[in-house]
């Protein structure tokens, strides 16, 4: 096939199906009891060099708990996809996990304004970028999930983003047109938080799911952090709702309010005042040093962290906030 | 004499109005999704909000934070995901993008991803997210930003987000959709559209109080001037009134100065 | 782009997704009370000539006043994609509607057994006919949602099924693997039956959506029927359940019990002693004018033709089968 | 003497122990649907059973009469869509394709379309539905079907769903997934296999009181004859009962003759 453009970049990950079918192949399939604990689930299947992906939309639905336990047990040279990635970045960035990084937004927390740190690691040149957009990472999922080496997308057409990708341009067998295919990506390892799953991993989302039914079904391992285990029969009883069945699912660890200082829809808001302190507090290396120390390096459990921020009544204000009775 | 609004208040007032009732828009946080608020509430009350991660028509209590957090769908139409929402602006059924932008050449293109040479970039901003989605995909693209020498350059250190490209029919040539592009440049002081015959920017309107001279000091490349500039009409009360007041009370983004 | 193989069938819809842009533009978007009856929507939206799909699955949540609309208007020379097409395509083929058809299972209902008169039309070579996969016609659906003129997947290759489709073999520009490219569809207009829709058209379905949530954003215009109109609250307070938003709706019409004799997950089951009068009575051509004439042509509603099947009681019956209530 | 069961119920027993535990099927209506059923309440307890219309792990309370009937996904772990289910199998998690078919051939090639020419046809037949994509995704095709010198035929007038096509590396050449294709071919008379070398099908199995001649006359080529060829175990007094009073208590398979 002809391949009229082609983006500068490498790809950090092999586009064929069969590599990809072949470990599928072999997955466990039988519905058996996957509870463990975040630090059981990050020693198991997130080893230094493994390429990780991160749901829900940086600082919206986050695996907060994975996140920090990647950082207290010392991960390195992790290959990493982040869409809008935000806090869930400024936190691999803190631990200086990463080493090669698909991405279609990074060191920003949106409207909050520039993580500090995230951008001198950026800048430091210590991490191999590829660019994408939002879009192209979805499409590039997509095709994962359905199991073929590429998608097709319109986007990045004409732009400097697709010259710094690893996607082609090619013309279409039907009309000529010109379309942008972009590979298949098949992380080794995902960790998606969700409102509830059942102990076998059958999950609900309540609100967007934003690219994670496409990353779980992507993603050769799952590792399922969720606010609330629920019985199998919540599952059965309205089988309309499970969004990821249990069959991609490795780990199930129960984390409520696993994604704070993030935002959970339905849940709780996020805690502005923390990341607010995180965006200040780095900009001071040293303090910074201090404050990670504080926040994750030092602390043993993520309630411990929940107890560090305020614990219940700071939680209960969340809820408020999200629920806006206080309006 | 001052008037009564700030150059902020004054740019979502203005970029508002161009909002049609009935369409479909496709928002970043911040001023765009501040001035699709207000223009629900003043000239477009069955304008459909987009949100990139998967909200849908939301009732907006408040101004976002995120285009992900749960704002965006909160008494929403439709809560799905991101590739819900990216295939409907490929379906050609989004009318408009609203981004933002740290440089903006006079074709509109749009870099949001580095100053200087990318691999030893001065400054590494966070890159497209869904901004060259939306400018690729969306009918008609406007921008909010505020200019100077720095931000409206002659060419972009990187196309993040394609405007016209190098000039009329690139867009095409790449393989973007046909008659999709850049609509709308609203700043602190004027409003751009684009030459239909050069795809340049082109002046519409200059804002009250503001000099031709200094829309021109304040660019690095030279819009073109037609004939006969008109004066951009000034947030009227109710307008501001509404921002203050319904959109913005806590003053997030009109605050910002 | 090199083909390496292609189908000798025609494509029966232009695979340009801006021809489908241009139309899309103009489209309303704007939140309108779109109610109207059965016989309204099939004037305004199903011309002769037209190109059609139906919704669900052969003879599960099908909207069969639409269907029976389109006979009694004696609509003609259709286009028709058919999935796995059933009672629906029975439906289609007992008014002579049909001229061209995109298919991958027809004839048959099932385990129920093949309609002779279906057959008798097929083999009679009134209808052109272009070969494809349920999951091809899936995937083209799929291309036409995403914008995009064509999708890929790894099915009928080396096989006449391909060689009877409109597909192209062609090599990914990542791995040098063949894949089939599909060619996109935009169906003039699509009729899909749910279980809640409000005035506007957001929908809500329960149970398996097989490929209607990807042919409601092809098809070009979309009639909704609805098993009960529900007002807007209900869709606001739960945005997660909606799967067809309003702006891709053209015609909303209210019809409790719209897919019988077809199954309706979660409201009644099939009833199969009329659907197997549908089969005897086929065999006999002169018979099943009569039947046609009284279950479809001399009726003057859909709620008219429920009372002949046997009415609240046959209904009920339905209801407690699907409930298995009297297991 | 007469066997106590009938040969559908002789395929359908056979049929149920090919199917491991702990594995995934994509089942077609009537007697594959009853083989999986089967399986699950004999040998195979967390045997996932997929639907290709979305339904996933039903609590089947009876057979399906559409494999997108309410049944498929009665208490079920996922009701999704063609699409899921599809995307299931080409990921290459879905162990076994579980087929019917109106003719195959040595390669294990199944025609479901046409018997005769494709433009004028004998007879027309519902086409491919789902199967050609199953056994084109799923690991291992199992076919039941009456064996019969019309059914078993040399060369199948149309192939609908992909065997080994025309022999060894042919699958893999036409691009479909590695390592994947036929299985077992479940007779009234016998299972049949594919020898690893040639691809053509080989006799495994004769079912009991059949004589090898009855399953060479019974087809229209003919298939490997092992050196020594066992019975088939005929079905336990344990499986025709749950076969009968739990699977199809209404003989709607089972009765069928």
């Amino acid at each position: 096939m002809k391949t009229l453009q082609e983006g500068k970049n490498p790809l950090f990950m092999d586009p064929d199906p069969d590599q990809a079918r072949e470990f599928f192949q072999k997955k466990q399939r039988a519905m058996t009891d996957k509870r463990m604990t975040e630090k059981e689930a990050v020693e198991k299947f997130i080893p230094d060099g493994c390429y990780l992906a991160i749901g829900g939309f940086g600082a919206n639905r986050i695996p907060t708990a994975i996140l920090h336990e990647i950082l207290r047990a010392r991960r390195k040279n992790l290959g990493f996809l982040g869409h809008t990635s935000t806090h869930d970045f400024q936190l691999l960035c803190a631990g200086h996990c990463l080493k090669k990084i698909d991405i279609a937004y990074i060191i920003g927390l949106e409207a909050r304004g520039l993580s500090p740190n995230a951008r001198r690691v950026m800048e430091s040149g210590e991490i191999e970028v590829c660019e994408w957009t939002n879009y192209a990472l979805c499409v590039r999922l997509r095709a994962a999930a359905e199991g073929v080496s590429f998608g097709i997308a319109r986007n990045m057409l004409g732009t400097d983003t697709l010259k710094m990708s690893g996607a082609k341009v090619i013309e279409c067998p039907f009309t000529g047109k010109k379309f942008v295919a972009l590979p298949a990506i098949w992380p080794d390892v995902a960790a998606i938080h969700v409102h509830e799953a059942d102990i076998y991993g059958n999950c609900h989302i309540r609100g967007i799911s934003v690219a994670d039914l496409e990353l779980a079904r992507a993603a050769k391992r799952v590792i399922i952090t969720a606010e609330r285990l629920v019985d199998s029969y919540a599952i059965r009883i309205n089988p309309t709702r499970t969004v990821i069945p249990f069959y991609l699912v490795d780990a199930v660890v129960e984390v409520p309010f696993g994604s704070y200082p993030g935002n959970m829809a339905y849940e709780y808001f996020s805690d502005e005042a923390h990341l607010s302190q995180w965006l200040t507090t780095e900009k001071d290396p040293a303090e910074f040093q201090l404050f990670l120390n504080k926040y994750i390096y030092d602390v043993s459990s993520f309630e411990e962290y929940l107890e560090l921020c305020g614990g219940i009544k700071k939680l209960k204000e969340l809820r408020r906030l999200e629920a806006l009775v206080d309006r | 004499m001052e008037p009564g609004y700030n150059k902020i208040e004054m740019m979502i007032c203005t970029a508002a109005r161009f909002l049609e009732d009935g369409k479909t828009v496709a928002v970043g946080t911040g001023a765009p999704c501040a001035a699709a608020m207000l223009a629900q509430k003043v000239n477009a009350p069955n304008l459909v909000i987009i949100f990139e991660a998967g909200g849908l028509a939301p009732l907006l209590p408040q101004m976002p934070i995120s285009v992900g957090d749960s704002r965006t769908f909160f008494r929403g139409i439709m809560a799905a995901g991101m590739n819900e929402m990216m295939t409907t602006c490929c379906r050609g059924l989004v009318d408009y993008a609203f981004l933002g932008g740290a440089q903006i050449d006079k074709f509109g293109n749009i870099n949001s991803t580095v100053i200087g040479d990318y691999h030893k970039p001065k400054v590494r901003f966070p890159g497209s997210g869904g901004a060259n989605d939306f400018a690729s995909f969306c009918w008609q693209t406007l921008v909010i930003t505020v200019q100077n020498k720095t931000r409206f350059v002659e060419k972009v250190d990187f196309i993040t987000s394609p405007g016209y490209l190098t000039g009329p029919g690139e867009r095409e040539k790449a393989g973007l959709p046909a008659g999709s592009g850049p609509y709308k440049i609203i700043t602190n002081l004027a409003v751009m559209g684009f030459d239909p015959e050069t795809r340049e920017m082109m002046i519409e309107s200059i804002h009250q109080g503001v000099e031709l001279i200094d829309v021109l000091e304040n660019s690095s490349f030279k819009p073109i001037i037609p004939e006969k500039t008109s004066i951009t009409p000034p947030p009227s009360e109710r307008e501001l009134q509404i921002l203050r007041r319904e959109v913005d009370p806590n003053r997030y983004i009109i605050g910002r100065q």
